[in-house]
């Protein structure tokens, strides 16, 4: 097996194994909770980062634009620079909010988001956690967020900013529904909750490929529900900029506004790389069923970048979307959610089963 | 039946219709050596403004220092804003007769709404436009200027 | 109509008002007590059907205030101008026409903003663009010596 | 404490459900310093209350210390978009009042600004149109497209907004020896991306959503409240100023009326989108026939206008646009009234936009195509 010379299994192993090996063992676990906290904290800084950089990049070149080009080659550092601005200005908080509220809020949304990564297998054996039911846990903490969003709102004694919850509610409610289902669909598929079983499943083919026609169906339809679970548009009702100032986070400042910012972010990494693993194997290289020397190639080609970039190829599609169309209003997405994809859902659901039952895949 | 046709048709037609869109903006995207974002500080070596650009007033100077203004001040009466003032003083001519000859000519900078009309106004033409539009400065007296250049005299042969 | 035809139809419709034919439009001027009906009647009567005021301005004449209405009819394509001038200067009022033509609630607004004239029966007559406590700045009286610099 | 004393004035006081939202002064969708008082409940909206005068800049009184070619740099400021047409209604208002009558080089160059002015105002509405939709990629899509017809205008009139091309009795200079090619250059280009703009953003299902049977505006309201331009007019209101009291060259041209019985914000959406069309053929008409002679006729040094009333009605890119001169004789106006197209149409909003939701009022404010400085003057 070509990849196991890329597999991080015995690496991280080997650290568990030595730690034990020199500590007691509650102090052991202790230490490996702070370097696996520290290594998402950095992952998911740096990550944002980029991301917000490739956003930059991505909506200039839709517009014809250059995007940032100062602070550092092509404008490189200019999201750190950013960062840095935000690190240093005033704390300003509305003289009615409520105080415990308001600065709860931020950690909440954030904290969701750190959740929710913990499950994703970023290459053979790079996994902090992996449950039976990923898939379950997944859907469960991610919709912690809207709690953070809704006590944002509604803390900040702004009126827009309760618009802005209110709103964001109402769609994530919705549409957590949506990626669940079309979750779901592919679980029936896959027959496992379990993400490293997911990935390990699709080992020949790739569920978007193996499920054929369902499971595309229910890509497109993770693709748009989860587009509008992360906030952003065209489903970017929250924080309409133009009819909402900025919505939820308007009267957040510095560091509290980068947490929403950065949250914001990781969740379009995290439902991009939930549609990755799930729908486009994960950090399975590209196999073609009997063309064994091309699948040989893929195979050279280390996991993490069969990760990162099926991926980036996601997160580029959801930032197409986010420039191209304009926003919806909020019944008519409430009625997205539940005349269209609802229905498609169910009935593709009920295809999947009859795909997985008759054996018609590949 | 029907309906249910016509959701599924409305739902495949919507859908083309965003790909359309999709299809422009990447046409944009995939080439994006056909940017329009012009650097603004770096490529001022190659800025040229165009001729008629009315950037601020200005009174061109021969190289031996002499203008066209007689300071009759008809640019002052056209002016809307009050942003041009003329300082005359009086002089004798070699012939020995009295004349007013131009001292100043101030131009207020920041009350001017280049609208062209003292250019077009004066009579001998000794004011035009110029290109230049960067006019940011630390302090605002520095708007304030004059326009003929310390020591000019009127070129000869200039009809009052 | 023509100009000529208004004014002739004018001038027999309403034989009180003083019709004059200007440089471009036939000018009619009303007096206030029959402003009211008099639009009512330009805008109503089949013959001459001014459904559109497309200006309403405020003058400040040396001895009264005088609002000029721009009327137009869409049916028949003709143009006219009514005049209603106020009988005092200091405290001009005239009745409104808002109920005539809607968009003369906010134009009126506006003359009430700039000159100071009150219109009578008005739903809503605020200021538009000026403070309460400011003066009526269109009036030829109005000073401010910090804003207005004299050449 | 304002807001309860604005309630107390109107008469109406909040139910439990409803509050007052202050969209504006400062407010990314009212294009400047526009004050909305919006009364919403939940996300409904009840009553919008246009507060405006932010940029209240007294020109018509400004207007009464100046003589009449000074004016002209004045309007510009107004309606920054379609300055041109400012310019003109008063440059026309002071000819009719002198009697004057200007060579047809010099209606036909007019004709040809205003309507590239036209387009570049159409241009701006529409990009900004997508951007308060949330589509933020037309907003530089139409700014690029308007930023070519602003070369033009900076090449032949010297300033790219504030043209002051106009004076009484002609033009500031000759059109420039490249005009006739830009325009015509243009003309090829645009023609190119205006099929991008219906791809784009016409056909969107999302924006049909968004824009159809919102903001109903019935003809007879339309007359009622004055709403004029392509506003009007997308409620079948025939409000076209240079059909039925043609100006400048618009009397050689052979042009269609945009109309539209939709009355919603998706017909003034079209209506607008195909007045681009429109203007790109009446430029067409004209750019290649420019009668050679003089730019200007020779005027006095100082204007004096007879005594009398003077009115001169132009079409701008929002609707009709009016110039009201009372003269006494004198070199300045007596009184300088501007009927703007934005005064009118702005409180038409209330009627439009009651009972739908706040994002539709931010539509509908949109395609009502509001130029603050025009409003407030």
């Amino acid at each position: 097996m070509a990849f196991n010379i890329y597999d991080f299994t015995t690496l991280t192993h080997n650290i568990h194994v030595g730690l034990a090996e020199s500590f007691s063992p509650f102090v052991a676990t202790t230490i490996e909770w702070v370097i696996v906290g520290v290594v998402y904290l950095l992952f998911i800084a740096v990550f944002g980062l980029f991301l917000v950089y490739a956003e930059r990049k991505v909506c200039a070149a839709f517009q014809q634009r250059l995007g940032p080009m100062r602070v550092g080659p092509w404008g490189l550092l200019q999201t750190i620079a950013d960062f840095i601005k935000l690190l240093m200005k005033e704390l300003i908080m509305p003289r009615k909010a409520d105080y415990f509220l308001y600065n709860l809020a931020p950690y909440l949304v954030i904290i969701a988001s750190f959740l929710a990564i913990s499950v994703l297998p970023f290459a053979p054996g790079l996994q902090s956690m992996d449950f039976d039911i990923g898939v379950f846990y997944l859907t469960a903490v991610s919709s912690v967020g809207v709690i953070g969003i809704l006590l944002a709102g509604w803390s900040s004694n702004n009126k827009y900013s309760l618009i802005g919850a209110m709103r964001s509610g109402a769609q994530i409610l919705s549409y957590e529904l949506s990626v669940s289902l079309s979750l779901m669909t592919m679980v029936v598929f896959a027959g496992t909750m379990q993400f490293s079983a997911i990935v390990e499943g699709q080992r020949d083919a790739w569920f978007i490929f193996s499920g054929h026609v369902p499971a595309i169906i229910a890509f497109v339809v993770f693709l748009v529900a989860g587009t509008a679970e992360t906030n952003r548009g065209p489903f970017d009702l929250a924080e309409a900029e133009s009819e909402l100032v900025a919505g939820f986070h308007t009267e957040y400042s510095g560091i509290k506004f980068a947490m929403f910012f950065l949250a914001e972010y990781i969740n379009l990494f995290i439902i991009s790389a939930v549609a990755a693993t799930v729908f486009l194997g994960g950090w399975m290289p590209l196999h073609f069923g009997n063309l064994e020397s091309f699948n040989h190639v893929m195979d050279f080609i280390p996991p993490f970048i069969w990760f990162f970039g099926k991926v980036l190829f996601v997160i580029f599609i959801i930032m197409w979307f986010k420039w191209t169309f304009p926003r919806l209003r909020v019944d008519q997405i409430l009625t997205l959610e539940w005349k269209y994809l609802l229905p498609i859902n169910l009935v593709n659901i009920l295809l999947m089963a009859l795909v997985v039952l008759t054996k018609f895949h590949f | 039946m029907k309906s249910f046709i016509e959701y599924i048709v409305s739902i495949f037609k919507g859908l083309w219709t965003l790909l359309t869109g999709m299809k422009v903006t990447a046409k944009y995207f995939f080439t994006p050596w056909k940017h329009l974002t012009h650097q603004y500080p770096e490529n001022r070596d190659t800025l040229v403004m165009f001729e008629r650009f009315r950037g601020e007033v200005i009174m061109p100077h021969s190289e031996k220092n002499e203008h066209l203004c007689t300071g009759c001040g008809i640019c002052e009466i056209n002016c809307p804003n009050g942003s041009i003032e003329i300082i005359s003083k009086s002089i004798l001519t070699p012939e020995g007769k009295k004349k007013r000859i131009i001292d100043q000519h101030i131009y207020h900078l920041g009350m001017c709404t280049f609208c062209n009309l003292c250019v077009k106004a004066c009579p001998t033409g000794a004011i035009v436009m110029g290109q230049k539009f960067e006019h940011a400065v630390w302090d605002r007296a520095k708007l304030t200027k004059v326009l003929n250049q310390p020591g000019s005299v009127i070129a000869a042969g200039v009809k009052e | 109509m023509t100009n000529e035809e208004l004014k002739a139809y004018l001038t027999e419709r309403f034989p009180e008002a003083e019709i004059k034919t200007g440089p471009q439009y036939v000018e009619m001027t009303v007096v206030n007590s029959s402003l009211l009906e008099t639009a009512n009647q330009l805008k109503t009567e089949k013959e001459t059907s001014f459904d559109y005021l497309f200006c309403l301005t405020g003058v400040d004449y040396p001895q009264n205030m005088g609002i000029i209405y721009h009327l137009e009819s869409l049916e028949h394509r003709h143009t006219m101008v009514l005049k209603v001038k106020t009988a005092d200067r200091v405290n001009p009022a005239v009745d409104t026409v808002s109920s005539v033509w809607v968009t003369a609630k906010y134009h009126e607004r506006e003359v009430y903003d700039l000159l100071g004239v009150r219109f009578n029966n008005h739903t809503d007559l605020r200021r538009v663009f000026l403070d309460d406590d400011w003066g009526h700045p269109l009036r030829k009286d109005y000073v401010d010596e910090v804003r207005i610099v004299e050449r | 404490m304002s807001e309860i004393k604005e309630v107390i004035i109107n008469n109406d006081r909040l139910a439990t459900d409803e509050y007052l939202v202050n969209m504006g002064p400062q407010h990314p969708s009212t294009h400047g310093v526009l004050r909305l008082l919006v009364k919403l409940e939940g996300e409904k909206v009840l009553n919008v209350q246009p507060h405006s005068g932010y940029i209240h800049s007294g020109i018509e009184k400004m207007c009464e210390a100046i003589s009449y070619p000074q004016i002209i740099h004045l309007t510009d400021r107004m309606d920054y978009l379609s300055a041109h047409m400012n310019n003109e209604a008063v440059a026309l208002c002071v000819e009719k009042a002198l009697q004057v009558e200007v060579p047809d080089r010099v209606k036909y160059i007019r004709t040809i600004m205003d309507e590239l002015s036209r387009l570049a105002s159409h241009q701006l509405w529409w990009c900004v149109f997508g951007m308060d939709l949330g589509a933020l990629t037309t907003f530089f899509y139409g700014l690029r497209d308007r930023e070519l017809i602003l070369d033009i205008f900076e090449e032949t009139c010297g300033a790219r907004m504030t043209v002051s091309y106009n004076t009484p009795g002609g033009l500031m200079a000759d059109i420039h020896p490249n005009f006739q090619k830009r325009v015509k250059d243009y003309l090829k280009y645009f023609k190119t991306k205006l099929p991008e703009y219906d791809k784009l953003l016409s056909g969107n299902v999302i924006l049909k959503e968004r824009t159809e049977g919102i903001g109903y505006l019935t003809k007879e309201d339309a007359i009622e409240y004055g709403v004029t331009g392509p506003s009007g007019r997308a409620s079948g209101f025939s409000c076209d100023v240079r059909k039925h009291v043609p100006y400048s060259a618009y009397p050689f041209v052979k042009f269609n009326e945009i109309l539209d019985h939709r009355c919603d914000t998706y017909a003034r959406y079209e209506v607008r989108i195909k007045e681009m069309y429109e203007s790109i053929s009446i430029i067409e008409q004209l750019i290649d026939n420019i009668p050679a002679g003089d730019y200007a006729v020779k005027m006095k040094g100082v204007l004096k206008l007879p005594e009398g009333e003077f009115y001169q009605r132009v079409e701008s890119a929002r609707g009709e646009f009016g110039v009201f001169i009372v003269s006494d004789g004198k070199k300045n106006p007596y009184r300088l009234k501007f009927r703007s197209p934005g005064f009118s149409n702005l409180f038409a909003l209330n009627k439009m936009a009651t009972g739908h939701k706040i994002a539709d009022l931010v539509a509908i404010m949109s395609t009502l195509d509001l130029i603050i400085p025009d409003i407030d003057r």
